[in-house]
C-alpha cells in the first residue's frame, strides 16, 4: 500500500481542525472578547438580559457538572453535556421566540431548561424513573416537552434536522407565522439528514434556523476529517441556503446571529445555516476517555476562551457583578439542584406494564399478550 | 356503488379525506402534476393545488424526514414512496424514528402518518420494482402495516389509515392496480384496521394470503374444490397488527394450513402466521402448516412468473396439506 | 392553507429550470456552437478521432431508436435511453483511459458500448435471455461488463456514486493511478448518495470524476424543484470538491472538461464535480408519457439543439462528411442491429435453475431445497 | 491457548489476518486512534497505519458504500458500524446493493466483506445502543449472519468470514463482549461458518440461542437440570444459512424445543426457525415450540432486564414445555 499520499493528513491527524484562531476570520460574527470587552456591534440587550442569560449559562454548567457526578458515583447511568459550548447553546435559545420550535441534538438540555423544562423532569429523565414524561424508556439526556415546543431526543444522528425541516414546512402550509430552529454538531454534517433537510429546506424555503455546533469532535474524529470544505457555513452554497459563522463562546455574537437568522426566516425569506465556532471542552460523554485521542495542550487554549468566564467579565465591568453574586446564584442552583435529584432519586421505577404504553395508540392484541406474560412472569434480577 | 378499479379507489379516498380534512397533504417524487407514475393521485394537483399535492426532491430519507415533522406539527401527511423497493433509502427515519416516536417521548409526539407505496411483483419490474418488504416493518414495534386485495378495501382501509391514530405502511399491490375492479361505496367508507375477511369459507385447508396474491389463492382454492378439496381463504388485509382470532378460528375448524405471500421465504410474515399457529392451535393441526411465498433469492426479470407464488404453485401445497 | 407564498414557484412550475440560454452562462464550458462552428478552444482531436466519436453518438442514437421501437412492439419489455444526451455519454467515455472504471446510471449504453461492451451483450440483456450475463434477473439497460470495468446498473437512485468513490479510494490504497468515472441525473444530486460521495470523496481526495447529467428532470420534476442552488456544479463547494459546467450537447466541450478533470484526478489533485448542461428529449423511459407534465413547446427549441447535428455540421466542414458518408454509418448499425437482435430474439429464456445461482459464491441448502421444490413443480403460466 | 475475553479475540482475529492478507482494510467512526468506542480495534491504528485502519466521517451510507466499491476493487474491505442501532443509514447500501451485486451481475462483481458491529443489550443503552436487528437482514437473499457467543468462536467465524466470498453482517454481542472469557487457540485458526454447535447435550428439550443469550439459555438449562429437566442447548453461530441438521436432528431426539433471542418476537428469527421444524419434524413434536425473546416494543432502558429475554424468563418456558 502506498502512503505517501496522506503523509500530510497523518501528521495534521493529530489535532482537531478547531483551532482557537478560527474564530478571527474576516466571516466570522464576534462581539465579545474573552477578556469580556466589547469588539463588535452588540445585540442591545439590557443589563438584566444579559444577567438572565448568564445565570442561564451558569446553570447550565452546574447542572451539568452534578450529571457528570451523578454518573461517576454510579446514580445515573450516562450523561451527555455541554461543558464549554454553553454560548452556543444559550444565545440560540435566547434569540428565539416563545412560539418557535426547538429540535435538540443532545446537548442542548440547557437550552431547554432556559425555556422553561423544569428542572425536576429532566432529572426524572437522568434517573429513568416512574415519573420521566418517557417511562424511563430513553437514556439520559433523551428527554422531550412538547409544551415548549421542544421536541424529542434521540441518538441516531441527524433525524431532527429534516424533521424540523418538517415542522417548518407544515408551518409555512398553515400560514404560521413561526421558526424552527435545530441543532447538530459538525460530525452531523456528513448524515443524509443534513443533506435532505438543507436542501428541501431551500427549496421549499422553510423558516429554519440550521444551527451546527462546531465542536471541532464527532467523538474522537477531527473535524477535517469530517468533510474537506473550508467552513461547514460554505456548506450552504449546495443548498441555496445563505452561511453563516459566528464565535459560538462568543454568547453576544450567538445572539445576533440567531436573531437575524429568525428575523429572516420569520420574514418568509427562508432558512439560514449557522455554524458556531465553539469547542468540546470535555470528553464526548461519560462514557469517553478523550486522552486517548487528543492531547490536553490542545484543550488548554480553549479554557481562556471559557464563554462563561467572558461573560462573567463583561457583567464584571458593566455591572460590578461581584464574587457575591455569582456565590449567590450558585447556591440557588446547589440548592435547587439537591432538592431535584433527591426526587428523583427516590422516585421509583417506572411500572412494568408501561413497557407496552405508546407503542401504539391503543395495545393491540400482541402486546398485551406480552404484557401479561411479562406480569405473570417471574421477575429480572435486578442490575447488571 | 360505482365500478371502479383500484387506483381509482385509492384517488377516491385520498381526494375525500383531502376534502375532509384540510390537515392531509400529500407529498412524494411525481405525485404532482403527472399523478403519480401509475397514476393514483392524478387530478388530485389541479384540484388541491401544489401546497397540498407536493413534489419533492428525489429523496425519500427527506420525503418521510419531513412528514414526521409535519405529523408532529399536527398535519395528516400521506408520503407516497414512488416503489416500495425505494423505501430504503428511508429505512432508518421509519423504524429508527417514526415507529418510536410516540413512545419515546411517552405519548407527547404520536407521530400518525399513511406511507403510501405499490408493492409486489407481476409488471416485469425485476429486482428493483418488485419487492414486498413488509417482513421488515413489521419486525419493526411501532408500526401498522396494510395491505389491501380489492378496490373497496383499498378504498375503506385508506380511509381508517388516514383517521388512525398511528404511523401506516399501505401497500398497494401494483400487480392488480387495474386488474382488481368492483364495487366500491360511494362518499365516505372505512374498513376497520386489524380485521381479516373470509373471502371463501370452506372446511378443509385455510389459505391465508393478501394482495395481489389472493387472487392466486382464490384461484387455487377453485381448482382444489375440483379435486374435492374444500377450502377456507382468508385476506389478511391488515397485515400487523394482524387479526389472529380470525385465522385461529379457522385453522381451529380446519387443522389445515396454506400461507401465501410474494415476499422471500426466511423471516417473512408466513413464518410468524405459522409459528402463531403453533403457539394457538398446536393440538388442531393435523398437517404442518405450509408456506407458498418467493424465493430467498433476490426478485427475477424474466422467471418472475417463476418465482411468484402462482396458483400453480398453491394448488399442489392445498393438495398435500389436505392429504397428508 | 397559504398559497400566496408559493405563487412564483407555482408559476415556474410548468417548465423546467433547464433552459437552452443557460449554457450561455460565463462559468459554462462550450467549444461547439450549435451550427457546427468552434467557440471555444477544441480538445485538439484528430479527423479520424471526431469521426469516431461521431460514429459512436450516431450508433448510440440508432441504437436507443430502436430499443424503444422494439418495446413499442412488445418484443422487450423496457428502455431507458439517452436521446439528446449522446454528447454527454460519449464524451466522458471518449475522455477516458481504458485503465479506468465507469460507473453507469442507467442511460450510459452508448458509453459501454465504445468501451468495447459487445452489442451482443446489450441485446441479451434487453431481451433478458439465456446469454445474458445476468441471466434475464435484471430488467433491460441493467448491464454489466467487468472486462471493460464497467460497473453493474442497478435501478436504485444514486447508490452507484459512493460506490465508485470506493472503488477510486481503494484504487488509491492500493497506489494504482486510475480514475473512476461516475454518472447521474440532476435528480440523484438530492440522494443520499451525492452527499456520502462526494463528501467522502473530498475528504480521501480520491481519483473520481462526478459527472452529473442536467437533463431538465428526473422523470416529472423539473429541476428546479430539486435544489435552491443555483447551479449543481456549485453543491462541489459543500465538499471541497471543485465544480464545472459544461455546455452538455456539445461533444468537444465535454471531452474537454472530462479530460481535465480526468488528469486532474490522474495527478492525484482529486475529484472534480462535471455539470453537463443537456437535455432528456424523451419521456423518462418508455413506461412515461411526458406530454402529461411538459408541453412540447419546451423541448422544441433543445432540437435545434441537438448534439450530433452540430456534429455532424462540423464534420461537413471539417472533413466534407455527406449524406453518404452517413447513409452507410447507418447502413452499417442497421445490419449489426438486425444480426443481434436476431440473436437475442431467438436465445431461450434463462434456465430455471439460474434463479438460485450466485445468490451466493455456494448454493447453501435452503436455495437447494427452493430450487429442487421450482424443479420439481408445475410450471408457471406464460406471459403475464 | 490464551485467555481472553471477546474485544480481545476479535481483535486478535483482525490483527492476525490484517498481517495475512494486505488486501484486508477496517473503516468506520472512531476505529482508528481511539480504537472503536469498544476498544475492538485497539492498536491497529498504530501498527497498520492509517490507510488500513481508517476513520471515517459520520455516514454509515457512506461507510458501506466505499467499503462496496473497495470490495468491488478486490480489497476486503471489514467496516464497523458504531452499534448495530445505526446501521439504518445503510440499509439501503446493503440490502438494495451489496445483498444482490454478485446475482444481479451474474457473478461478475462479488462483493465479499465483513460488516462489523455490536449488537443487542445489556449495557443500558436504551432504544438506541441495544436492538438485535438480525432478522432485517435474513430476510435478505444474499447476506450471510454471523453471531458468535465464545471469545474462541469470535475469533474462528470472523477469521472465516473474512475469507468467505460473500457480504456477511458480523453481529458481536456487546453484553458478554468483556464478560465472555475464554480459551482461544493462538495464531491461525478457523470456525466454519454455517455450523451450529450444541453446547450442552441433552435429552428432554432442545433449547436454540445464540449471542448473549446462549449463556443465558445455558444457565436456564442449568436451572431446569435442577428440576429434572434434561436440556439440549443449541448454540448457532451462524444464523443464516443456519445449520439446520443440527436444529433438526436435536428436536427430532427431544421433540421439544425453545427459541431465544434478544429481538422483538414478531418476525424474528425464532419464527423462521419454529416454522423450519414445523417443516423438517412436525410428526416428532411432542410440545408446541416456544419463544422467549424480547417484546413487540422498542427497547427500554430503565426495564431492560425486564426486556431481555434472560434465565428467568426461558426456565418457565423450559418447564412448561417440558410438561406439555
Ligand atoms: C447514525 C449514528 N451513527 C453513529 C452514532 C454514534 N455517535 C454518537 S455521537 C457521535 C459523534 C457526533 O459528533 P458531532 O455531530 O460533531 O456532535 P458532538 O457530539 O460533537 O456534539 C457518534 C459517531 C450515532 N449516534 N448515530
Ligand atoms: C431511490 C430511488 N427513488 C426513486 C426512483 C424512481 N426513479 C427512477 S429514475 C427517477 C428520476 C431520476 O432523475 P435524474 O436523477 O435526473 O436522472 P435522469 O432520469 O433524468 O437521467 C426516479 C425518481 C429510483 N429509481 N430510486
Ligand atoms: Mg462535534
Ligand atoms: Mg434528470
Amino acid at each position: 500500500m502506498t502512503t505517501d499520499v496522506h503523509a500530510t493528513a497523518a501528521t495534521a491527524r493529530s489535532t482537531s481542525q478547531r483551532k482557537p484562531e478560527d474564530v478571527l476570520a474576516d466571516d466570522v460574527v464576534r462581539v465579545l472578547s474573552p477578556d469580556g470587552t466589547l469588539i463588535g456591534e452588540d445585540p442591545g440587550l439590557t443589563d438584566e438580559e444579559v444577567v438572565l442569560l448568564y445565570r442561564a449559562m451558569l446553570r447550565t454548567r452546574l447542572v451539568d457538572e452534578r450529571a457528570v457526578l451523578l454518573q461517576r458515583q454510579g446514580r445515573i447511568g450516562f450523561h451527555i453535556g455541554s461543558l464549554g459550548e454553553e454560548a452556543t447553546v444559550l444565545g440560540t435559545a435566547f434569540a428565539l421566540r416563545e412560539s418557535d420550535w426547538m429540535f435538540p441534538c443532545y446537548r442542548e438540555f440547557g437550552g431547554a431548561l432556559f425555556r422553561g423544562m423544569p428542572l425536576q423532569r429532566y432529572f426524572d429523565n437522568l434517573f429513568g424513573n416512574a415519573n420521566d414524561v418517557a417511562k424511563g424508556r430513553q437514556m439520559p439526556d433523551h428527554w422531550s416537552y412538547r409544551d415548549k415546543r421542544l421536541g424529542s431526543v434521540s441518538s441516531p444522528i441527524g433525524t431532527q434536522m429534516t424533521q424540523a425541516m418538517g415542522v417548518a414546512w407544515a408551518a409555512k402550509l398553515r400560514g404560521d407565522p413561526l421558526v424552527a430552529i435545530v441543532y447538530f454538531g459538525d460530525g452531523a454534517t456528513s448524515s443524509n439528514e443534513f443533506h435532505n433537510a438543507l436542501n428541501f429546506a431551500g427549496v421549499y424555503r422553510t423558516a429554519n434556523v440550521f444551527v451546527c455546533r462546531n465542536n471541532g469532535w464527532a467523538i474522537s474524529v477531527p473535524t477535517e476529517r469530517q468533510t474537506a470544505s473550508d467552513t461547514f457555513a460554505q456548506k450552504g452554497v449546495a443548498y441555496g441556503v445563505p452561511g453563516v459563522r459566528c464565535d459560538g463562546n462568543d454568547v453576544f455574537a450567538v445572539v445576533r446571529a440567531t436573531r437575524a437568522a429568525v428575523a429572516r426566516a420569520a420574514a418568509g425569506e427562508g432558512p439560514t445555516l449557522i455554524e458556531a465556532l465553539t469547542y468540546r471542552l470535555s470528553g464526548h460523554s461519560t462514557s469517553d476517555d478523550p486522552s486517548r485521542y487528543r492531547p490536553e495542550a490542545e484543550v488548554d487554549p480553549w479554557q481562556a476562551l471559557d464563554p462563561l468566564r467572558r461573560l462573567r467579565l463583561f457583567l464584571q465591568d458593566r455591572i460590578g457583578w461581584s464574587d457575591a453574586d455569582q456565590a449567590r446564584i450558585e447556591a440557588e442552583v446547589q440548592e435547587e439542584l439537591k432538592r431535584v435529584i433527591d426526587v428523583a432519586e427516590k422516585t421509583s421505577a417506572p411500572p412494568l406494564t408501561s413497557l407496552f404504553d405508546d407503542v401504539y395508540a391503543d395495545l393491540p392484541w400482541h402486546l398485551r399478550e406480552q404484557q401479561e406474560e411479562l406480569a405473570l412472569g417471574p421477575r429480572a434480577p435486578k442490575g447488571h | 356503488m360505482a365500478q371502479m378499479n383500484m387506483v381509482q379507489a385509492i384517488n377516491d379516498a385520498l381526494r375525500l379525506e383531502m376534502k375532509r380534512d384540510d390537515r392531509v397533504v400529500l407529498l412524494g417524487e411525481d405525485v404532482g402534476k403527472v399523478g403519480g407514475v401509475f397514476r393514483v393521485t392524478a387530478g388530485l394537483y389541479d384540484e388541491f393545488g401544489e401546497d397540498r399535492v407536493i413534489d419533492t426532491p428525489l429523496s425519500e430519507g427527506g420525503i418521510i424526514g419531513a412528514a414526521i415533522g409535519m405529523s408532529i406539527y399536527g398535519l395528516r401527511p400521506v408520503p407516497e414512496i414512488q416503489f416500495s423497493d425505494f423505501i430504503f433509502p428511508a429505512y432508518d427515519q421509519i423504524v429508527s424514528e417514526l415507529a418510536k416516536y410516540r413512545y419515546r417521548s411517552g405519548g407527547e409526539y404520536p407521530c400518525p402518518m399513511v406511507i403510501r407505496t405499490p408493492v409486489g411483483g407481476g409488471i416485469r419490474g425485476g429486482h428493483y420494482h418488485s419487492q414486498s418488504p413488509e417482513a421488515q416493518f413489521i419486525h419493526v414495534a411501532g408500526l401498522k402495516v396494510v395491505c389491501p386485495a380489492t378496490p373497496a378495501d383499498a378504498k375503506g382501509l385508506l380511509l381508517s389509515s388516514i383517521r388512525d391514530n398511528d404511523p401506516i405502511l399501505f401497500f398497494e399491490p401494483k400487480r392488480v392496480y387495474r386488474a382488481a375492479k368492483g364495487e366500491v361505496p360511494e362518499g365516505d367508507y372505512t374498513v376497520p384496521i386489524g380485521q381479516a375477511k373470509i373471502v371463501r369459507p370452506g372446511e378443509q385447508v385455510t389459505v391465508v394470503a393478501y394482495g395481489a396474491m389472493l387472487y392466486e389463492a382464490l384461484d387455487a382454492a377453485n381448482k382444489a374444490a375440483g379435486q374435492g378439496i374444500d377450502c377456507e381463504v382468508i385476506d389478511l388485509r391488515t397485515l400487523w397488527p394482524l387479526d389472529i382470532d380470525t385465522v385461529i378460528g379457522s385453522v381451529k375448524k380446519t387443522g389445515r394450513v396454506v400461507v401465501v405471500h410474494e415476499a422471500p421465504r426466511s423471516c417473512g410474515l408466513a413464518s410468524e402466521i405459522v409459528t402463531l399457529i403453533n403457539e394457538k392451535a398446536f393440538l388442531h393441526l393435523e398437517a404442518p402448516p405450509k408456506r407458498v411465498t418467493g424465493f430467498d433469492t433476490p426478485f427475477p426479470y424474466t422467471l418472475e412468473n417463476e418465482y411468484l407464488p402462482l396458483s400453480h404453485r398453491i394448488v399442489p401445497a392445498i393438495v398435500e396439506t389436505a392429504r397428508y
